[in-house]
């Protein structure tokens, strides 16, 4: 039974860490901010996720895996708000996503927003 | 295993603080420190500091990242190319670290039992007696708030000091400057105003969003309060919890509104409340016979005593510290407010 | 009557930190000032009592929290701190008694609350400093001192914009300084194993000759050094003096170099030990330069200043080195000298900043020039002036004279061609002191005054505490038994101590 | 033996970048920045003290033969974090007045404005 868990564990942890990983290289590559923000999102969200189920593997039905619980709830209730707040925070601001066969000039405005 | 984790951690604080030498844009740098600062407080949990870690990132990556932020809307976020490399702060930093890395090679051991801190009657008295006489299982909160507590009365009166300052200093008037009518004559605002908004007007998905977590963030204040006896937590981490529940509803909904549900003259009377609770069992502890923070004599039992002691002090804290950054936030954003064109 | 006397070293510290948060809630003009002048008032009180219950009894010992010395925290008044105690707040108390008027003019009334409770608490810190006998403690009362000290010196700019530059670079040096002395604390504790000051010098010998020991004293004497705007760390405090609002000026003049001063001592003496600190460290040999270059250069720095508060400031980083020479002649005739010019510097220095006050409530100016001819206009403040400058020079009679008699006493008890040259460099100094109070005197007195220049003699609010402080100068230059007798007994104490 | 001091180390490294931080550069933001840099890494050097090899945080569990690191050191950097955050605030506020009164928050340009009042 325990082998079971720590398999299940590892698997999770696994792919929660490949999740991040792939946010990681989503943030660098990805060519503008609506893009990159859409990366940091996303999978962040999954990977806390998954991890945080791995972890309740282990700990079983104890108060620990109700935190980790509450942890994956306030994770996904905040993280995808917060890329709303800031998508909408650059629209306002004026900063224009970059389209497919676009590459117009005003994709380029005064704020620093593209500092990687 | 956990040398690794550790080293890599250190190496990329090492990482970041390079970049917050480097960078030119301010906000990059505000977000690296942060990030600096939540790493320091990962590794803190390594090293078994779990209420330091909890503090560290409740404040380092929290609240002073806030106030950086909010600073910059106001003084423009774009630092001027540095000169070259400046040889005097470059030789003072250099012989500061030298002295330190000198001290180093005598240094006890990271890690070791037997060095005079780990040896010494102070770690014997707080790790194996604390729990006894003072009966909580956190002895960090055993020797914050009982063995130390005129430390923590003294931190706690600095972070009212700060919160006086900070209004003080930011309801001095502001004094336009000839060339700032210049400025406005010819039609080029300052770049701070277009940011100096409090509030985000009309965005439904974050005030719902906010609407149904912001309870819980009160809760979880209190959890940590209350909690702080028996897990990582106290006055001091709950204060900025709570704050930050406050700060988060001013950025959503408005700052008129929580100055409505709170207005600064209450912010002020908690502030000076906090204070004066902690000095006031004091005082109680003096008039029951025994010194000054002497909890053993507020209940017959002296085990009861101290819980007692220890619980009013940390609502002092708790109480002292969510006003005092209140306090602060009022300052920094009625400042936006005054200058921005209109909040809401 | 037994119950405020057990409990009197730390009510003399809790009663002006918890009068901060009440005088906050204060609105108006008077009540503010009013409870914060009871308040140092009873703190004053309560040091003059410690003093007198620690000369004839010895160190009175406090145990905070019930728990003994080196697991809780320990106040100790011995002879020094009570002696800086009392230095402490009756000047905090003497400022106060002139603050209403001349505050009123400088900060707006609605903020007098907080302005009197950031007072109060720059009153705590310092008297925290002295009394505690924690090193981490400490810190902590340095940080109350400092952050009020930052808010008190920014509420100068009203007057002049300036005052929040100078706050800033204060901040910044201060915080740099104040770290230093965390990083010494925090090498001493992980020798140590303790923070207790009798604790930490207890085991100090066996420890001295190891590397973080060392680096230590390092840490600290230079974090200090930059607290006291000792010479190479000076720059902070005439930008900080010239700019802040009057009162705020005379109150840190007489006091928080001073409290920089006494931890230096405590440091040197108490827990490091002298023989440690001469003997193997040489500090004699790093402090004595610094304090004659301080005296020499700051001194003709002073000569070409234009700003009345700029020129006493850098007088008084110039007064400092006397004290750094004092200390570092490691003696206990230097160390009474030092103690003494403590005692005897605050007194004059802030009675010149008092009357300085009085001119700009009058004139709204200190700049020298502009000052010309208010000899004749308030005659009762311009002497004021003259005295305390006086005073400042060491013309006999005055408490200037006193310690340095006993400075150049202790500087030739040496022998040697430093201990001459020293005294020569002290008596070069004061001839400089001659030329810069003689240049304000000259202005004050024989410039006419400008066209259509205002100002008429500062009321009585003004004048009797000025008065009291220049006064009381010449009071402890003629009958010295008070202030030359305790700084005589601190210094017997500490060659003692260890 | 590498290892045995590492962490001092990093807290060297960390200090002097601070400190190099807060001297070298005119921008007073910046200047800030590098003070919180620099009492950051003093908070590591506190810590890294009190640790004590195989040990467990300083709360009081049931299971037997625990070690507890040492929990003053964590007691006196608690302090000292809030001391930091009430220094950075207090500075911040000042920053704000400065750009108003100076219209600039770079202290080169500030000096050049305070010749010319």
């Amino acid at each position: 039974m325990d082998l079971i868990l720590d398999i299940g564990t590892w698997i999770s942890l696994l792919i929660g860490s490949f999740f991040l990983l792939v946010t990681g290289f989503g943030l660098l590559r990805f060519p503008d901010l609506y893009t990159r923000i859409h990366a940091g999102g996303m999978a962040d969200t999954l990977a806390t996720a998954i991890i945080c189920f791995g972890l309740a593997l282990q700990s079983g039905f104890t108060l620990i895996s109700v935190k980790l619980l509450f942890v994956v709830i306030f994770v996904f209730l905040t993280s995808p708000t917060a890329t709303y707040a800031l998508a909408q925070a650059a629209f306002v601001a004026g900063l224009k996503p970059r389209l497919d066969g676009f590459e117009g000039p005003s994709e380029k405005p005064a704020t620093n927003n593209d500092d990687d | 295993m956990e040398e690794f984790t550790d080293i890599f951690l250190m190496l990329l604080l090492v990482a970041g603080s390079l970049a917050v030498l480097y960078v030119r844009n301010l906000f990059v740098a505000t977000m690296l420190l942060s990030a600096v600062s939540f790493l320091m407080a990962l590794l803190f949990v390594t090293l078994d500091a779990v209420d330091v870690a909890f503090t560290e990132a409740a404040v380092g990556a929290g609240i002073s990242t806030v106030l950086y932020l909010g600073t910059l809307a106001l003084v423009g976020s774009s630092e001027r190319p540095a000169a070259k490399l400046s040889v005097i702060p470059l030789l003072l930093a250099l012989s500061v670290g030298g002295a330190l890395i000198y001290a180093t090679f005598d240094m006890p051991v990271i890690g070791a039992a037997d060095t005079p801190v780990q040896l010494s009657n102070l770690t014997k008295r707080f790790v194996e007696i604390s729990p006894i006489e003072i009966g909580i299982p956190n002895m960090v909160t055993s020797v914050l708030a009982s063995y130390r507590g005129f430390d923590t009365f003294g931190e706690t009166t600095v972070v009212f000091t700060a919160a006086i300052g900070v209004l003080l200093i930011l309801s001095q008037k502001h004094v336009r400057r000839p060339e700032e009518d210049e400025v406005e004559q010819s039609g080029l605002k300052p770049a701070a105003k277009d940011h100096g908004q409090v509030g985000s007007p009309h965005d439904l998905i974050p005030h719902v969003v906010s609407k149904v977590l912001i309870p819980f963030i009160l809760l979880f204040a209190f959890y940590v309060q209350f909690h702080g006896d028996f897990g990582p937590g106290g006055g001091f981490q709950a204060g900025v919890i709570m704050a930050a529940g406050f700060i988060l509803y001013s950025l959503i909904f408005g700052l008129h509104i929580t100055k409505k549900l709170l207005p600064l003259r209450v912010v002020e009377l908690f502030l000076a409340f906090g204070v004066l609770l902690y000095g006031g069992v004091g005082v109680a502890s003096m008039i029951k016979g025994g010194n000054f923070l002497d909890y053993n004599v507020l209940s017959a039992d002296p085990v009861a005593g101290q819980h007692l002691g220890i619980l009013l002090v940390e609502l002092g804290v708790g109480i002292t510290v969510t006003a005092a950054m209140l306090a602060i936030f009022y300052g920094f954003a009625g400042r936006a407010q005054g200058r921005g064109k209109d909040v809401n | 009557m037994t119950f405020f006397m057990s409990h009197a070293p730390v009510l003399a510290i809790i009663i002006p930190l918890m009068g901060a948060p009440i005088c906050a809630l204060f609105r108006g003009k008077t009540a503010p000032w009013l409870f914060t002048l009871i308040l140092s008032g009873i703190a004053f009180a309560y040091s003059i009592d410690l003093l007198i219950a620690v000369s004839a009894n010895g160190p009175i010992s406090y145990e905070i929290g019930g728990w003994a010395p080196p697991y809780g925290i320990e106040y100790v008044a011995d002879p020094l701190s009570a002696f800086v105690m009392v230095i402490i707040s009756g000047i905090s108390t003497g400022v106060l008694l002139y603050a209403k008027d001349s505050i009123a003019n400088e900060v707006p009334t609605s903020r007098l609350g907080f302005f009197f409770a950031a007072y109060l608490l720059a009153l705590t810190g310092m008297m925290g400093i002295t009394v505690t006998g924690d090193a981490f403690n400490i810190f902590v009362f340095l940080e109350i001192t400092s952050l009020s000290s930052y808010v008190l010196i920014a509420m100068g700019a009203r007057q002049d914009r300036r005052a929040l530059t100078a706050a800033f670079q204060y901040l910044i040096i201060g915080t740099i300084g104040a770290t230093f002395i965390l990083i010494g604390v925090g090498l001493l504790y992980v020798m140590t194993g303790t923070l207790n000051i009798a604790d930490i010098a207890d085991k100090f010998d066996s420890i001295s000759d190891t590397r973080p020991i060392r680096a230590a004293v390092g840490f600290l004497i230079v974090g200090i050094a930059i607290k006291l705007a000792m010479f190479p760390f000076h720059v902070w405090l005439p930008n900080a003096y010239s700019y802040a609002p009057n009162i705020v000026t005379a109150f840190f003049a007489g006091t928080a170099t001073k409290v920089s001063v006494y931890l230096l001592i405590r440091f040197i003496y108490t827990v490091f030990g002298a023989d440690f600190s001469f003997g193997t460290v040489y500090l004699t040999e790093l402090l004595l330069p610094l304090g004659v270059i301080a005296a020499l250069s700051m001194s003709v720095v002073a000569i070409f200043q234009d700003n009345l508060k700029r020129l006493l400031a850098f007088s008084s980083v110039a007064q400092l080195g006397y004290i750094t020479i004092a200390i570092a002649l490691a003696t206990e005739a230097g160390l009474t000298a030092g103690i003494l010019h403590i005692f005897n510097h605050a007194i004059v220095k802030t009675g010149l900043f008092l009357t300085v006050g009085a001119m700009f409530f009058a004139t709204g100016t200190t700049s020298i020039k502009a000052l010309a001819g208010v000899g004749q206009r308030m005659p009762m403040t311009s002497f004021g002036f003259v005295l305390g400058g006086l005073g400042l020079i060491g013309i006999p009679l005055t408490p200037g004279f006193i310690s340095k008699w006993y400075l150049i006493q202790a500087v030739l008890e040496r022998g040697d061609y430093i201990g001459y040259g020293l005294a020569i460099a002290i008596l070069l100094s004061s001839i400089f002191a001659v030329i810069y109070i003689w240049r304000v005197v000259e202005i004050l007195y024989f410039h006419p005054s400008p066209e259509g220049a205002k100002g008429s003699e500062a009321p009585l609010s003004l004048l009797i505490p000025c008065w009291i402080f220049i006064l009381g100068s010449f009071y402890f230059g003629i009958e010295t038994s008070f202030n030359v007798g305790f700084a005589e007994q601190a210094a017997q104490f500490l060659m003692g101590a260890r | 033996m590498f290892f045995d001091h590492f962490n001092y180390w990093i807290v060297v490294i960390l200090m002097m970048i601070g400190l190099y931080t807060v001297m070298s550069r005119s921008n007073l933001v910046k200047k800030m920045i590098g003070l919180s840099l620099f009492q950051i890494s003093v908070f590591l050097l506190y810590i890294s003290m009190g640790k004590i090899e195989g040990g467990t945080a300083p709360i009081v569990s049931n299971a037997p033969d625990v070690i507890y690191s040492n929990p003053l050191p964590h007691v006196l950097i608690l302090t000292a974090i809030v001391v930091g955050v009430a220094t950075t605030a207090l500075g911040l506020a000042l920053i704000v007045r400065i750009k108003e009164a100076f219209g600039s928050v770079d202290e080169e340009e500030i000096l050049s404005n305070e010749d010319n009042l």
